[in-house]
C-alpha cells in the first residue's frame, strides 16, 4: 500500500497523515470549500476540493470522495472517525471499486450499528448485556410492560442511536409514556429511525471501553481499557488510561470479554468495545465502536503501539506484529478535549477566527490538533480544536501535567472550554480517581462551570490595559492612524 | 491616572502611575508594583510586586473588560473620572440591558420583531445559528423596540449590537 | 521544599519550571533586561530583573542572582546548563546562603573539572581513561616525548577545557609544535588557563555517554547511554537513546563503570559520564558533565523518569524512588537540536524576530522550546531555541517521526538549521546507525550542508508570489495605503 | 503575465494566467494546475496538479526570491517583462556585487574602508558581529567605494546595504 486517501477533516485527519508519513506512505487529503487553507490540507502530500462546505455536500459525499481515489490512485481510504467512519454501505461501495477500507468489513459495521441486534448477538456470544429489551419496542404500552419487568429506573434508548441522541432516563412509571414519546422523536430526527429499546439503568455508572486489535487471520488482542466517565451532557470530555478503577484481573476480564465481542461479528481492525460498569465493578456491553476513536491516544501512551499505524498495516493484510503477552501498560495517560465553545455562556460552541495559538509541549504532553495562528474555526463543523494528552509514571503526575499543559494552551480570537477542563482535572475527586457519569454536574454544580470570583490582578490588568489604550489613542485624534487598529486588535478576544 | 471599579454595586477607586517605566497600582487601599508588558495584542505579562501573570485582556465594550488569568475570566467594570462623573449626570441613558448583542459569531436565521413594537422582558427578540444550534435573545426588560440592526440570513460577529430597545418610561 | 530559583534562561529554564509545576512547587525565574517578555519569566510564578542583557552582568552574576532567592524566599536554586552550573564557588555560595544547590557537591564539581585531575582519579579508581598524560604538559618538548610515548595520532586538549575550545587534532610529529601553541592560547582565550594535555587519538570515535542518578545515602543508578556521535565542531547536534551500538551487555559494562566514576568522587545528583568509543566498542572515560544535559529528554523518553524531578528530589533528601533492577528502556528516542543559524551562509547565527512559528506535534513528538510568536532570538545568548524530540517503538520509527515532525516545524522571521537537520536524519547512514563524530564532513561534505537542486514549485511558488505581489500593488500606486506594509510583511526572511 | 526566470545563465520562461480562482502556470513547456493561499503572510499553501506543498517566500531583494520547500531554500531570479527590457538596455548598472549588505541582523564592530578608497577583490570592508562570533564582509570585485552606511557600533538587520561600490572601468 502506497497511497491512502483520508475521508475526513480536522485533528483526526492530521494523525492519519502522521502516521502515513512514519510509514513512508502518501497521504491524499480531500476539504470541503471551507478547508482550503486547513491543516491537514497542508500537510497532506495531495489534496482535492470535494464541494461546499455542509457535510452532506462534501465529506458525507461518497461520490465524491470516490471519484478522488480514483484519480489520484489512492489504494485505500481511512475514514477516520463520525462521517462516513460507521457507515457500511460506504465500506462495501469502496469495496465495490477496489479500494480498501480501512476499518472492518461492511457486515460487522451493520451488526453493531443496530443496537438491538447488537446486543443480542452479544448475549448469545456470551458478552454480558444490561438487563432489558433484545428487540425494538412496539410502542409504550411494551416499553411499561418491560420496564415493570427490568424494574425501575429504566433508560429508553434508539435501536440506531449514538451519542446521547434518542436516550431518556426513566425514574417511574408515570413518566414512561412521555420518555417514550420523545425518545422515538428525538431518534427520528437524528437517525431517521423511530425505534426505541429499554435497559435497566444503572446509577453512577463508569464508562469503562476496551480497545481492541484484530487482523485477518483471527488475531485478536485486548490493547487495555480507557476510563471515560467524564462527560457533559452524553459527551466525553477527559478520558484516561488505565481506569483507575482497573487492576491486572479485572483488565484481563474485560478484554477476554471484549476479544469474544469482537470475535461474534467476525471483526477485523481497531475497535472498541464500551462498558457500563457499576459501583461494585460489575461491567456490561453498552456498544461497539466500529472505528478509531477520538480517545485512542491514551492507549498510544501507556502501551507504546501506534493504532493509525496498526489499523493501516492490518487493512494492507499484515498480520499483527504482537501477542497478548507482549503488552503492557507503562504509566497513565489523561486526555482532554479542546472545545471552541463558551462554559460561561451555556457552553454555546463559538467559530471564528484564530488570533494567535500557543500549544502547551514539554515532557510528557502530546497535542494532536487542527488549529493554527489566523485559521478559522468553522461553523459548519465539529467545535472540537485540539486534543491534549499528559503522560507520567503515576496518574497524578499525569493529572498534575495535565493542567501544567492546560495552563499554557492559549488561543487568542475564539473562546474554548479551557478553564472548564483545568475546573474538572484539578478538582480533588478527580485528582483521587472517584469517576462516574453524573461527575461533572455533582462537582461543578447544575451550571457544569463555576465562575471564579475577582482577583486584584484583574483589576490591575484591567486598569492598566485602559491606561496603556488611552495613551496610545492619544497621538491619533483627528486622523486616519493606527490608533484605533492597535485598539481594535487588541481587544480581540482571549 | 485615578479609576474606579464597579462590583456589585460598590465603587473601588484603583489609581494607576507610571514609575520607573512599569507603574504603581494602589487598589483598595494596597499599592502594588506592577511591570507590564504586551506580549502580542490582548496579551499582557504583567509582574505583581515580583508575581508573574499571564493575562489576556478583550474589552467587548467601552468600560467592559473581560480578563483572563490562568483560573478563569473575571468580567471588570472600569471608569475612567471622565466617565465617573458623565454617568453621575445621567449620561448613560442608552444603558446596557437595552442593547441585544450577539453573544457569539452566527447567523441571523429569524428577526422575531419590528421597529416601534412593544416588548416586555423575555420575549424573543432574534433567533441566532451556530453549528446548526439556534439561540433565542430575549428583551432583558420592558421596552419599544428602537432599531432592528439583525438582517435575517446575514452573518454576524459576536457583541454586535442586533436590536436597540428603549426603556419604557425611562 | 516549596520554591525554587531557576539560575537560567531559554529552553531548559522553561523545562525547570514545568517540572516544578508537576511538583506543586512555585518557580521563581530570574531575567535579564533583554528577556522581560522572555517565556520563562511568563511561565513562572514569580520573576525578577537581575541585570543588563551581557550574560556576565545577569545570569553569570552570582551576587544578583543569590540576592534574589534571598529577597523571595526560595529555599533551592536550580543552575540548568551552561552558566553558573558547572562552577564550583556558586554551589559553595549557595551552601554559604543557606540555599540548596540543586546538583553535585562544589568538591565533585572541582575534581571532574580540571581534565587532568578527573583522569587520574578515574584511572585511580579504575575507569578506563584514553592512554595519554595524566598531568598538564609543561611544553612542546613533553607533548613531543609523551606523543612519540603514545603513538600518533594524537589528541592535545585543554585541561580547563569543555564544548570543543582548546583541542587540536595532531597526526604527525611536524605539526605538533604549532598545535601546542594554538591549543594552549585558544585555551587561555577560552577559560584564563593555557594548561593542556595529551591524548592518543581513537579514529573514527563514537561519543556515548551515561546518564547516573546518585542520592545522598549512597544509592546509585545508571539510566542507560546516549548515542552523541553526531556532532558539528564538536558540538552536539542529534541524540538518541539508547545507542545502535550499545546491546545489553555493554550497557552492563559501561554503566556499572559509570557508576564506578561516581562514586570516586562523592557524587549526589544527576550526572553525564561521557566515553569515547572505538570501532571494536571499546570505552575510554573522557569526562564528566556535573549537571542536566541538554539532551536528557531522550533518556526520559525511553525509561519514563523525569531527570529534571529526580534532580529536584534529590537535592531535597530524598532517597531514590527505585533500583537499577527497576529501570528499563521502552522503544528508541533521538533529538535534534534547532538552532537559529544559516547553514546555507557558514551556519552563522541568525537572532531576529520571530514573526510566527508553528512547533510539531502528534504521536511520539515532545518539544522543548522557548520560541514564541512575536518573541526575540538575542545576540546575547546561546542560538539554540528549541529541541525536538521523537520517541518510536524502534529507532526506524523514531527516526521517520522526527523527519516528520521537522517537516512540520515552521519558523518565519529568523533561519534555522531545521533542513540541515532534515538532511542528517533522513540520510541512509543515519538510519542504519552507521555514526561517529566525523558523520557529518562525510555525509554532507566540507560545507557540511547540501544546497538543493532547482525544484519546478519552487519556481512557481516565486512567480506566484510575484506575481500575486504585483497585483496587491497596483490599486496603492500614490497613497500612504496598506500596499507596501502588506509587502514588507510578506517578504519577512522565511 | 510573461515572466522569465535567470538561471546558471538561461532563461527559463515562466506564464502565470489565472482561471476559475486559481491559476495555470507554464513553465519549461508544461502546464501546472495551481491554486494558491497565502495562510500569513510570507506562507504559501500551494496545489500544483493536486500535490500540496507548503512554501515559504521571502523576497530580499527586488527580483530574487528565496523559496523554501521541505527540503531546502532555492534561490529564485524571476524578471517580469519590463524588467527584462531594463536589463538588456543596461538598466541594471548597479549590479549585485557592488551592494554589500549584512548577511545577518548584528552589530557593526569595525569599518575597514573609507568613501573614495580603493578596494580589491577579497578585502576586509566592515566587520558584522553576531552572538560574540565576527564575521568580516569582504569586496566580491574589484571597486571604488562609493558610500559607507555602516555606521560602528549600530545594530542592522540582515539584507542592509553596509558599503556602496563602484566599479572599476564599470
Amino acid at each position: 500500500m502506497k497511497k491512502v486517501l483520508i475521508a475526513n477533516r480536522g485533528e483526526i485527519a492530521v494523525r492519519i497523515i502522521r502516521a502515513l508519513r512514519d510509514m513512508e506512505m502518501s497521504a491524499v487529503a480531500v476539504f470541503s470549500e471551507a478547508d482550503r487553507a486547513a491543516r491537514h490540507v497542508r500537510l497532506a502530500d495531495e489534496a482535492y476540493c470535494i464541494g461546499p462546505p455542509p457535510s452532506s455536500e462534501s465529506y458525507l459525499n461518497m461520490d465524491a470522495i470516490l471519484d478522488v481515489a480514483k484519480r489520484s490512485g489512492a489504494e485505500a481510504i481511512h475514514p477516520g472517525y463520525g462521517f462516513l467512519s460507521e457507515n457500511a454501505e460506504f465500506a462495501a461501495r469502496c469495496a465495490e471499486a477496489g479500494l480498501v477500507f480501512i476499518g472492518p468489513p461492511p457486515a460487522a459495521i451493520r451488526a453493531m450499528g443496530e443496537k438491538t441486534q447488537a446486543r443480542r448477538i452479544m448475549a448469545k456470544a456470551g458478552v454480558p448485556v444490561v438487563p432489558g429489551t433484545l428487540e425494538p419496542l412496539r410502542d409504550a404500552e411494551e416499553a411499561a410492560a418491560e420496564a415493570q419487568k427490568v424494574g425501575y429506573p429504566v433508560m429508553l434508548k434508539a435501536a440506531a442511536g449514538g451519542g446521547g441522541k434518542g436516550m431518556r432516563l426513566v425514574h417511574e412509571a408515570k413518566e414512561l409514556r412521555a420518555a417514550f414519546r420523545d425518545a422515538s422523536s428525538e431518534a427520528v430526527q437524528s437517525f431517521g429511525d423511530g425505534s426505541v429499546y429499554l435497559e435497566k439503568a444503572i446509577l453512577k455508572p463508569r464508562h469503562i471501553e476496551m480497545q481492541i486489535l484484530a487482523d485477518a487471520y483471527g488475531n485478536v488482542v485486548y490493547m487495555g481499557e480507557r476510563e471515560c466517565s467524564i462527560q457533559r451532557r452524553h459527551q466525553k470530555i477527559v478520558e484516561e488510561a488505565p481506569s483507575p478503577m482497573v487492576g491486572p484481573e479485572m483488565r484481563a476480564a474485560m478484554g477476554e470479554i471484549a476479544v469474544k465481542a469482537a470475535r461474534a461479528v467476525g471483526y477485523v481492525n481497531a475497535g472498541t468495545i464500551e462498558f457500563l460498569v457499576d459501583e461494585r465493578g460489575r461491567f456490561y456491553f453498552m456498544e461497539m465502536n466500529t472505528r478509531l476513536q477520538v480517545e485512542h491516544a491514551v492507549t498510544e501512551m501507556v502501551t507504546g503501539i501506534d493504532l493509525a499505524r496498526a489499523q493501516i498495516r492490518i487493512a494492507a493484510g499484515e498480520k499483527l506484529r504482537f501477542r497478548q503477552e507482549d503488552l503492557s501498560i507503562r504509566g497513565s495517560a489523561i486526555e482532554c478535549r479542546i472545545y471552541a465553545e463558551d462554559p460561561e455562556n451555556h457552553f454555546l460552541p463559538c467559530p471564528g477566527k484564530i488570533e494567535a495559538v500557543r500549544l502547551p509541549e514539554g515532557p510528557g504532553v502530546r497535542v494532536d490538533s487542527s488549529v493554527f495562528t489566523s485559521g478559522e474555526v468553522s461553523l459548519y463543523y465539529d467545535p472540537m480544536v485540539a486534543k491534549v494528552v499528559t503522560w507520567g509514571r503515576d496518574r497524578i503526575i499525569a493529572a498534575r501535567s495535565m493542567i501544567r499543559a492546560l495552563q499554557e494552551f492559549q488561543i487568542v480570537g475564539i473562546r474554548t472550554n479551557r478553564n472548564f477542563l483545568l475546573q474538572i482535572v484539578s478538582h480533588p475527586e478527580f485528582l483521587e480517581g472517584r469517576l462516574d457519569t453524573g461527575f461533572i454536574p455533582r462537582i461543578l454544580g447544575e451550571r457544569e462551570f463555576r465562575s471564579p470570583g475577582p482577583h486584584p490582578v484583574a483589576d490591575i490588568a484591567a486598569a492598566i490595559f485602559a491606561y496603556e489604550s488611552a495613551r496610545r489613542q492619544k497621538p491619533c485624534v483627528g486622523g486616519a492612524t493606527t490608533g484605533p487598529s492597535a485598539w481594535r486588535r487588541a481587544t480581540g478576544r482571549g | 491616572m485615578r479609576y474606579v471599579i464597579l462590583r456589585d454595586g460598590e465603587q473601588v477607586p484603583v489609581e494607576v502611575q507610571e514609575r520607573d517605566g512599569g507603574y504603581l497600582v494602589r487598589l483598595g487601599g494596597v499599592t502594588h508594583e506592577v511591570d507590564s508588558r504586551e506580549v502580542v495584542p490582548g496579551l499582557l505579562s504583567l509582574l505583581v510586586n515580583g508575581e508573574s501573570w499571564e493575562v489576556t485582556v478583550y474589552s467587548p465594550e467601552p468600560n467592559f473588560y473581560h480578563v483572563h488569568l490562568w483560573d478563569g475570566m473575571r468580567r471588570v467594570e472600569l471608569l475612567s473620572p471622565i466617565d465617573v462623573v458623565m454617568r453621575s449626570q445621567g449620561g448613560a441613558t442608552a444603558g446596557r440591558g437595552l442593547h441585544v448583542r450577539s453573544p457569539m459569531p452566527g447567523k441571523v436565521v429569524r428577526v422575531l420583531v419590528a421597529p416601534g413594537q412593544r416588548v416586555t422582558k423575555g420575549d424573543g427578540l432574534v433567533v441566532v445559528e451556530a453549528m446548526k444550534m439556534q439561540n433565542e435573545l430575549q428583551a432583558q426588560d420592558d421596552g419599544i423596540v428602537r432599531e432592528v440592526r439583525a438582517r435575517e440570513g446575514e452573518n454576524v460577529e459576536g457583541g454586535v449590537d442586533l436590536v436597540l430597545l428603549d426603556p419604557v418610561d425611562g
